[in-house]
């Protein structure tokens, strides 16, 4: 029988559908791997797993009882413990005390007001034993916020040990870690099995594949495939929704320009030196080295977590680097406030739209249009609307009453309004339909030839190599990889490694 | 230049004085207020007598409210509330004719905690702003309501006499009770938060979600310490009654509600001591300013935003090491 | 900064604070504590009384009943609050002698058992609740002005005499807003259509000036001192109320400070006093002159008050040699009668005085100036209606 | 009731509620732009009163004391944002609400130092001290009605400014993603401070205008302050739109209140009951729609974020 079942649980957010009737079993002691492109909605399953979101519909059952509505922290009394994508710990108490706060809240009533925790010997006992479990015990006194990223990630992992669960979720266990780091991890989660039912959220394909009895796909709210790795890896389906291209060896349909051209030489437009940049403790660039050539249409990509979005961060001025230098146009800009950064002519198409909800579709289009780069024939709102033929229609409504891929075509042409030099997208076909991702990507194609400068962060990579001239791919805060289009056709080893299966 | 966050300590700290020096210092100030009456009778010194009653009284309201702003990170904007109704139990119990100490002095508690429990189980199911403003709008409520009682004074206050212990309660054995008062009440406060309790309402400060997710059940934790706050509260507030015979709606009003929020972060928010370091340095601080210039709330502004803008940690931030 | 820097730095504050404290003089003069509304807007009550108190000191040359005398005035805000921790700084730091000053009933009622607890005569200018006229009369009571329902029972008996049949009355909701409409409708035979008590300290009277619109009484009787007058007058003019509804209100709130602001809408409105500017006594002529030469504006009723309240205590001190000890004659001294602005003004037991009561009417002179006259008498020998509940021999 | 009495008791509401508008747009869209809690803009309101009456005093003129008042105001207001307000963006509403609690010391202090302790009673200008016959048995001050004429024009233009001009949809932007709005190149915190200036401003106008029908004393910020949280609370923090429709509810609202519910409780209940109940009831009515619409809508009426 199984010790989590999840049925036909669905939740909207407005109007977005994040789930879609998902039906998910965990069976006890087994490493359920959960896996899917971005915003797949596997976050939002296990938060409706873990009792932080309520569903809109469905019901969640551990050991036979139906807990869809009883609340986060009793789920984990019963036995659900979880990890976060972002470290979440307590972060100005120690090592020692942030797992003794789990084991306390375990062993019994918080509701004690009189004899100090301090004298409550075994606390700390268990807490030091979670500690040697999770490798962390040459670190107890340390507080949480000064550990590494790496250690703050076991920390997370031993606070949700500590809570002695049957069900570990575990979101993303290894996201930003270095290589030995993810070894560790892997170890400790392998040493789990057979003793607790893990469920994992993972993008390193390496992890998953090495550690998963089962593997269940989530692409755009809903369950594409589930069973064995052996099935999931055969599964056609899984390959075209998820990894973009087609199984190894097969080619891709003919979809349209397929373009090769001499890369544009010459000065870059902008150049990004020795680029450092953290949240807090957590260091996520270590150094990134990139150029973009005036004209070119450059690729960042890699792996979730591994830096791509801090780095257009840093760029546009939205995360103030720690060191290294971000020089546009001959102009150092590292230290630009974001205002100033984009009026040099730098546009930021963000990750999940970022469309301004209370301003009206034209207002959106219209509200930061520029003539940044000088354009002769620049952007206007007729001109977007041209391209984008179905916000037309939409003038008027708001902007959070548009569909996903009306947002994202809002933001695009948000972005051109400012006729910019250099416009950056960041995951801008996510959530699209294929052949409207199809058409995006043209567009992008074309403007590019009209000579805008474009970095494109994207998860379609073989489509990718045939759009543009070079790519630069991230692994853990440093460029791992750079180099021409057909160098990185010509290299599946490179995809396998950095990119996907 | 910027101003930081108020910064919490790192961890709970260790307030009980470590070093020679400070347990000397700390037992001379223990002897000092214990022997401060009749010092003060000998010097003929009612008034700072008096004054030092109405500290101790603001001491305890400081150090309650310390507990859910400071321990629990609840920015309550209403905690004149159980102020006002702990002095108003005082008062209207006498007015209609009880003034028996054991039953008064438990009523008002339990007349605050009342309201707390009623208030706080509303207001905890918002976060951030919206949770100071409708802890404000609570408190506007019951200011209103308690100023639209005519026959108990409304915008007149009402008088306070006593309460009956059995002997005369003068203005050195109110000191006294006060003393015992605040002591036993930080002694209790002192325990609480270096207990479970204490521990799972600081996880859930510094981590709600965390908090939940590890099993502590978060609005259970925050409404027990809102009440418990609110209960100690409700005692000052009766303290404050006996102290100045009199109660008034001022006692409910906003600025009250303040004025407690600055003697906390004038002490240093989350910071065990915080409540008595703040209250005692605002009375001080008030009376120096007072006897030095009319425009003494000038001053008082001044240094307070000093205090918010320079030393974030507060008086008790001053004893911690530099990080 | 060192720790202990920091440490000794606070302990020396903490000590400068206590030693300005204890610094306070200790030299033989009489110490006069003055609470007084002198902020917000009822501080014009409380200017006026403290400039014509000041003003008698110096017309006394500085003594009071042969003592030097000193003022340490306290601004109460009109809040009992703040009122009850001046008055219990005044009594026990400061150690004043006695304490006089006090514009609102509210306040003198939180501060009062605190005085007279304390031992220490307090001699009203102005504030004179019902409930130390009755039942809780006090041996350390004086109020040299009149009882809070007194001018109200004055316009009350005029409204009865001049006929109007309905009434529409408003006063503040505290003791002597309550007392006042309490007094005019003891004297008031014809019918209440709506008693309203508004905040203490509203200023934006629109919603009750509908009110009265609505209900088209034939007069309006409105007790509101200070800017409270002030506001309610204007709004009432502006309104357009002024030729339709008869206003009356108590003379306080038609005196020279409410002329001043609110101009000529005010002409033709009729009022009540104990006082008026033409008063023929030596003593009210060199008031009015003194004053209106020494602070350049016309003196009102409060300012008259405030002058008396300085006589009777100098009448009071001469009467026992300065020695506040013998309370009792000092108290009989006043009672039994002392020379004032109005005259002599006699005293009931409970403190409180008996007097005439006179009718007086807003008019424009032909140079322009807006003065109050007086029109006649309404009451003689008019004592408040509280005096025999009072236990006091 | 007669239907003139509701009537005249509705526009008393409207004009309650619109200058509690020009109040709260400021604090709003600073609320939604930077975050930032300022007690202090009722000290900006009474700032504008006092500038009003000394200016009109000094000119002799009542508009004219209007005018200089809002500009006074504004330059205050530009120094109070560089000096203090820049240093507290970015930190929590604590530190936020304690600073700028703070600072009402220091301005009712300062203006009880300059202007002294007294009330200043004003006048209103006499061209508009009169009634004005609306309907038959319906006169209205006519000054109230220029107040309401003024509130309504500043409140449509306000209206128009945030709505219709491109620094309009900035400010928008800007308070429903601040970092957005400035990775798309608007300079948010040059916007920001002209937002403050402006919110600032309108507060000003707020206190010269009622400074005739109030008295203009220290301490006169502090209750409309609550009152103006009140209404963004209510409208949704940032939203211009949101606190038009806050104000006038809690305009009318509270003024209904105070006129007919001890009438209607003295329908209902014994005298003494009715008594106490009316105006408690009436007094706490908008935090009671306050804490109703937090309640059912936890971001108030108009949400502005996403």
């Amino acid at each position: 029988m199984s010790l989590l079942q999840v049925r036909g649980l669905t939740r909207r957010f407005g109007g977005v559908l994040a789930l879609w009737r998902c039906d998910l079993d965990v069976f006890p002691a087994e490493v359920h791997a959960l896996i899917g492109p971005n915003g797949a909605g596997k976050t939002t399953l296990v938060n409706l797993v873990s009792g932080l979101l309520a569903p809109t519909e469905g019901r969640v059952l551990f050991q036979g009882r139906d807990i869809t509505h009883v609340p986060a922290h009793q789920r984990t009394l019963l036995g659900i413990a979880r990890t976060f994508q972002i470290t979440n710990l307590f972060p100005q108490d120690t090592v020692l005390d942030n797992l003794a706060r789990a084991v306390q809240a375990r062993t019994g009533s918080s509701f004690r007001f009189w004899r100090p925790v301090s004298s409550e010997g075994q606390l700390l006992e268990e807490a030091a034993s979670v500690a040697r479990r999770v490798g962390l015990e040459g670190r107890l006194h340390t507080p949480a916020h000064a550990l590494s990223h790496g250690e703050q990630r076991q920390l997370e992992l031993g606070v949700a040990l500590a809570c002695n669960p049957r069900l570990v979720i575990l979101d993303e266990p290894t996201a930003g870690m270095s290589r030995e780091e993810t070894h560790r991890v892997v170890d400790l989660i392998r040493s789990l099995r057979g003793q607790v039912a893990v469920l994992l959220v993972e993008h390193d394909m390496d992890v998953v594949f090495r550690l998963s009895d089962r593997i269940t796909v989530l692409v755009e709210g809903r369950v594409l495939a589930s069973g064995s790795p052996e099935e999931v890896r055969k599964n056609p389906e899984v390959h075209r929704a998820y990894l973009g291209h087609a199984l190894d060896g097969q080619k891709t349909p003919e979809r349209g320009v397929r373009v090769s051209r001499p890369r544009p030489s010459g000065p870059p437009l902008l150049q990004v030196e020795d680029l450092q940049a953290s949240y807090g403790a957590s260091q996520v660039l270590f150094g990134v080295n990139l150029q973009v050539p005036e004209g070119g249409l450059v690729t960042l990509l890699g792996r979730n977590g591994m830096g791509k979005t801090t780095t257009v961060h840093t760029i546009v001025g939205l995360v103030t680097p720690k060191g290294g230098r971000v020089v546009f146009d001959g102009r150092r800009i590292d230290r630009k406030p974001p205002e100033g950064v984009a009026s040099l002519g730098v546009a930021l198409v963000p990750e999940g739209r970022q469309i301004f909800p209370n301003l009206t579709v034209r207002e959106n289009l219209l509200a930061f249009a520029a003539n940044r780069s000088g354009a002769d024939d620049p952007w206007t709102l007729d001109r977007v609307l041209d391209l984008f033929p179905r916000l037309r229609a939409r003038l008027n409504q708001m902007g959070n009453q548009l569909s996903g891929g009306e947002q994202q075509m809002l933001a695009i042409g948000r972005a051109l309004m400012t006729n910019p030099r250099l416009l950056i997208l960041d995951e801008a076909t996510e959530g699209l339909a294929p052949l409207l991702r199809e058409e995006i990507w043209k567009a992008l194609r074309k403007l590019n030839e009209s000579g805008l400068t474009v970095l494109l962060i994207d998860k379609y990579v073989e489509r990718l190599t045939e759009l543009a001239d070079y790519h630069f791919i991230l692994e853990r805060g440093r460029v791992a990889w750079e180099g021409p289009s057909e160098a990185l056709r010509a290299d599946p080893e490179l995809w396998r490694r950095y990119l996907s299966v | 230049m910027r101003a930081p966050n108020l910064t919490l300590p790192q961890r709970a700290p260790t307030a009980l004085p470590r070093t020679w020096s400070a347990r000397a210092g700390a037992a001379l100030a223990a002897l000092a207020v214990v022997v401060f009456p009749p010092v003060a009778g000998a010097l003929d010194w009612p008034y700072y007598l008096s004054l030092a009653t109405k500290t101790l009284a603001l001491v305890l309201a400081a150090s309650a409210l310390n507990l859910v702003l400071g321990y629990g990170g609840m920015v309550s904007f209403g905690h004149a509330t159980y102020y006002g109704l702990g002095a108003y139990t005082v008062a209207i119990l006498a007015r209609e004719g009880v003034r028996q100490a054991w039953v008064v002095w438990p009523t008002s508690v339990l007349v605050a905690a009342l309201a707390a429990l009623a208030i706080g189980a509303v207001c905890l199911r918002t976060r951030g702003l919206y949770f100071i403003m409708i802890t404000l709008a609570f408190a506007q409520m019951v200011y209103y309501g308690v100023v639209s009682f005519k026959q108990y004074g409304g915008q007149d206050g009402l008088r306070a006499p006593r309460t009956e212990f059995g002997f005369h309660l003068g203005d050195v054995e109110l000191y006294y009770l006060a003393l015992g008062l605040v002591w036993v009440s930080l002694w209790f406060l002192w325990r609480l938060v270096h207990a479970r309790f204490g521990v799972a309402l600081q996880a859930v400060r510094d981590n709600e979600v965390r908090a939940a997710a590890v099993g502590y059940p978060v609005y259970r934790i925050q409404l027990v310490a809102f009440v418990i706050s609110g209960a100690l509260t409700g005692l000052a507030g009766a303290l404050m009654a006996h102290h100045t015979q009199y109660v008034s709606p001022a006692m409910l009003s906003w600025p009250q509600s303040g004025h407690f929020m600055f003697m906390v972060i004038l002490g240093g928010v989350g910071r065990f001591w915080a409540g008595v370091l703040g209250a005692v340095a605002m009375t001080v601080l008030e009376e120096l300013f007072h006897a030095a210039t009319v425009f003494w709330q000038f001053y008082v502004g001044l240094a307070l935003l000093a205090v918010v803008l320079l030393a974030p940690r507060g008086l008790a931030g001053l004893w911690e090491r530099r990080r | 900064m060192s720790r202990t820097v920091r440490v000794v730095l606070v302990v020396v504050v903490f000590a400068c604070t206590l030693a300005s404290g204890l610094a306070s003089g200790q030299a033989r003069t009489l110490k006069i504590g003055f609470v007084s509304t002198l902020s917000g807007g009822g501080a014009a009550l409380g200017v006026d009384v403290l400039d014509a108190f000041q003003l008698a000191l110096r017309h006394l040359g500085g003594r009071l009943g042969g003592l030097p005398a000193e003022v340490i005035t306290v601004d109460d805000q009109s809040s009992p609050d703040v009122a009850r921790t001046g008055v219990e700084r005044l009594l026990r730091r400061d150690r004043v002698d006695l304490v006089t000053g006090i514009i609102f009933s509210h306040v003198l009622l939180a501060v009062g058992d605190l005085i007279f607890n304390h031992g220490t005569f307090y001699i009203s200018p102005n504030a004179g609740p019902s409930e130390y006229a009755g039942e809780q009369c006090n041996l350390h009571f004086i109020n040299v002005a009149w009882q809070n329902d007194n001018m109200h029972e004055a316009m009350g008996h005029y409204a009865t005499l001049k006929n109007y049949e309905t009434a529409f009355i408003l006063a503040p909701n505290y003791p002597a807003g309550r007392d006042a409409l309490t007094g005019f409708k003891r004297f008031y035979k014809g019918r209440v259509v709506s008693e309203v008590y508004t905040r203490l300290g509203q200023l934006d009277y629109s919603a009750e000036i509908a009110q009265i619109r609505a209900a088209r009484p034939r007069a309006v009787y409105a007790f509101y001192p200070g800017a409270m007058g002030v506001n309610f007058i204007k709004q009432y003019a502006e309104a357009g109320l002024m030729q339709q509804v008869q206003l009356l209100v108590p003379g306080f709130s038609a005196d020279a400070d409410v002329i001043r602001a609110v101009g000529k809408p005010m002409v033709g409105v009729f009022n009540s006093s104990h006082w008026a500017l033409e008063l023929f006594n030596p003593i009210n002529r060199r008031f009015v002159e003194d004053f209106r030469r020494t602070y350049g504006r016309v003196p009102t009723l409060y300012a008259a008050q405030g002058y008396d309240a300085a006589l009777a205590i100098d009448h009071g001190l001469r009467a026992v040699g300065g020695d506040l000890s013998r309370k009792a004659d000092f108290r009989k001294a006043i009672l039994s009668g002392f020379d004032s602005t109005r005259g002599r003004v006699r005293f009931s037991k409970n403190g409180y005085p008996i007097q005439d009561y006179y009718l007086r009417q807003v008019v424009e002179l032909p140079n322009g100036e807006i003065i109050n006259r007086l029109r006649g008498t309404i009451f003689r020998n008019h004592a408040d209606a509280y005096v025999n509940q009072c236990r006091l021999p | 009731m007669s239907a003139s009495l509701v009537l005249e008791q509705l526009l008393n509401g409207l004009q309650f509620g619109l200058m509690l508008f020009l109040l709260s747009a400021g604090l709003t869209l600073v609320l939604g732009m930077m975050d930032v809690v300022n007690l202090a803009q009722g000290s900006l309101y009474m700032l504008g009163a006092y500038f009003a009456a000394t200016l009109g005093a000094a000119t002799g003129s009542f508009w004219a004391g209007v005018v200089g008042a809002v500009l006074a105001t504004a330059v205050v207001a530009l120094l109070l944002e560089v000096s203090v307000l820049r240093r507290v963006y970015g930190a929590d509403h604590l530190t936020q609400v304690l600073a700028t609690f703070a600072l009402i010391l220091m301005f009712n202090e300062g203006v009880r130092m300059i202007w002294g302790p007294q009330a200043l009673l004003l006048s209103v200008p006499p061209e508009l001290a009169r009634p004005v016959a609306l309907l038959p048995g319906l006169s209205y001050s006519a000054y109230r009605l220029a107040i309401i004429a003024t509130g309504a024009v500043l409140a449509v233009a306000l209206f128009l400014f945030i709505h219709r001009t491109r620094v309009g949809m900035w400010v928008r932007a800007g308070a429903s993603n601040r970092r957005m709005a400035q990775a798309m190149g608007v300079p948010i915190r040059r916007v920001f401070t002209g937002v403050f200036v402006v919110g600032a401003a309108l507060s000003a106008v707020a206190g010269a205008l009622l400074g005739p029908i109030f008295a203009v004393q220290v301490g006169m910020g502090e209750e409309v302050l609550i009152l103006a949280f009140v209404v963004i609370v209510i409208g949704g923090i940032g939203s211009v739109k949101g606190s038009l429709v806050g104000s006038l509810l809690v305009g009318v609202v509270d003024t209904a209140g105070r006129a007919f519910l001890p009438a209607a409780f003295g329908q209902l209940f014994p005298p003494e009951v009715a008594s106490n109940l009316g105006p408690a009831v009436a007094s706490v009515l908008i935090y009671f729609l306050m804490a109703l619409v937090l309640f059912l809508r936890p971001q108030g009426l108009f949400p502005v974020r996403g």
